[in-house]
């Protein structure tokens, strides 16, 4: 099993983080984001989150070797949650583990960074006033 | 490109595109030789609005160049905008 | 209660990060420092830490501070342990919420990189070949 | 200096200081006038070996410049080079 993974279950953060801490590595920094009650000045309801796994895990494999070579990363977890969420879940989770801070930091901001530009993974907000859009990053 | 044979590829939709498309996959008998040409022919089909340039393209479960050369029996997803995390 | 805890007894991370998931704020950067089997090549048994209690609150509530006005962070919170401490134990955490994720990245790397520099705490190496030593960071 | 008065003030000793002294705190009759000449005193007394400008200085629960004045009752800290985290 690959670092990645897609999950239409709600993400456990304690239990990602439990499969870094087999090693005695010092740092580990992770990232949560959950959804937020509003974007763009508009009120969510709720939104819906679509992914195309096999693109996904393989592009996320093409970060991870990335991030490896830039940083001095000892282990990596990730889950990006599919399907509808409620409110304040978590919609993408990142731990990364490392030696020294510098690196579990940077490799963790970079992985981020990297996998809202490039993982295929849409946002469908539903907002309070009945309408819905899908959400563009760039 | 009128002298290639054609070629048969699985078309997955995502997101946007699919609801346009109103499916999530189809048989697509083209003689496109790369994957941007197959949008662009797709795209006049179901009268996309959306810029063929935002479009990322990918074969066999890996994003690849719009460049790339289409074979028969290829896997193909057309990656609009994307917006996780 | 403020941001900051000193503790003899085990960091809970999933309690203290329950304490930042009150509030809908999108994105959550957490720190955890757990204590490596080496340290400039020599092999570590266990460490103890000394803290010194009042000053350390009021010296992190100045972090605190600096923090708030760099980087637009929603909320924080800080546990470093003291007394011994075994290998792989968390000796620090620290956790910040923010709307967005640039905010919640730069300041926990602030909060952790000040920390270090600042805070009225100590570590005494004990090795595995019977010495032991106080560590100096700077 | 000299025509100070003297001033009682509470010392806590942490870490490497605590051990080289064998306390955690004492009561010190002294006529420095700030936590710096207090420390010289105190490390020729104790003998020493530490960087006296490696040593940060806390009054009453918060560190302070080495120039702050010393008053009597005070509680005073002496921070040797940290490392914690």
């Amino acid at each position: 099993m690959g670092a990645f993974r897609l999950t239409t279950e709600p993400i456990e953060p304690f239990r990602l983080e439990s499969e870094l801490e087999n090693t005695v590595t010092g740092a580990l920094v992770t990232f949560a984001g959950r959804v937020r009650n509003r974007n763009e000045g508009r009120d969510v309801l709720h939104l819906f989150y679509e992914g195309a796994n096999e693109i996904a895990s393989t592009e996320f494999e093409h970060i991870e070797t990335e991030a490896r070579s830039r940083f001095e990363i000892e282990d990596i977890r990730c889950a990006h949650r599919i399907g509808k969420l409620e409110l304040g879940e978590i919609a993408v989770w990142i731990g990364v583990s490392a030696r020294h801070r510098g690196a579990a930091f940077d490799g963790c901001r970079y992985l981020i960074d990297e996998l809202k530009q490039r993982l295929p993974i849409w946002k469908k907000e539903h907002y309070a006033d009945g309408d819905s859009g899908w959400i563009n990053h760039s | 490109m009128q002298d290639q044979p054609g070629a048969i590829v699985t078309v997955t939709w995502h997101a946007m595109l699919r609801e346009k498309t109103g499916r999530a996959q189809e048989e697509v008998s083209t003689r496109a030789a790369t994957p941007a040409e197959l949008f662009l022919e797709l795209a006049a089909r179901y009268e996309f609005s959306i810029p063929a340039d935002s479009i990322r393209f990918a074969v066999n479960g890996e994003i690849v160049s719009s460049k790339d050369g289409l074979q028969n029996g290829d896997r193909v997803s057309f990656l609009p905008p994307v917006s996780g995390g």
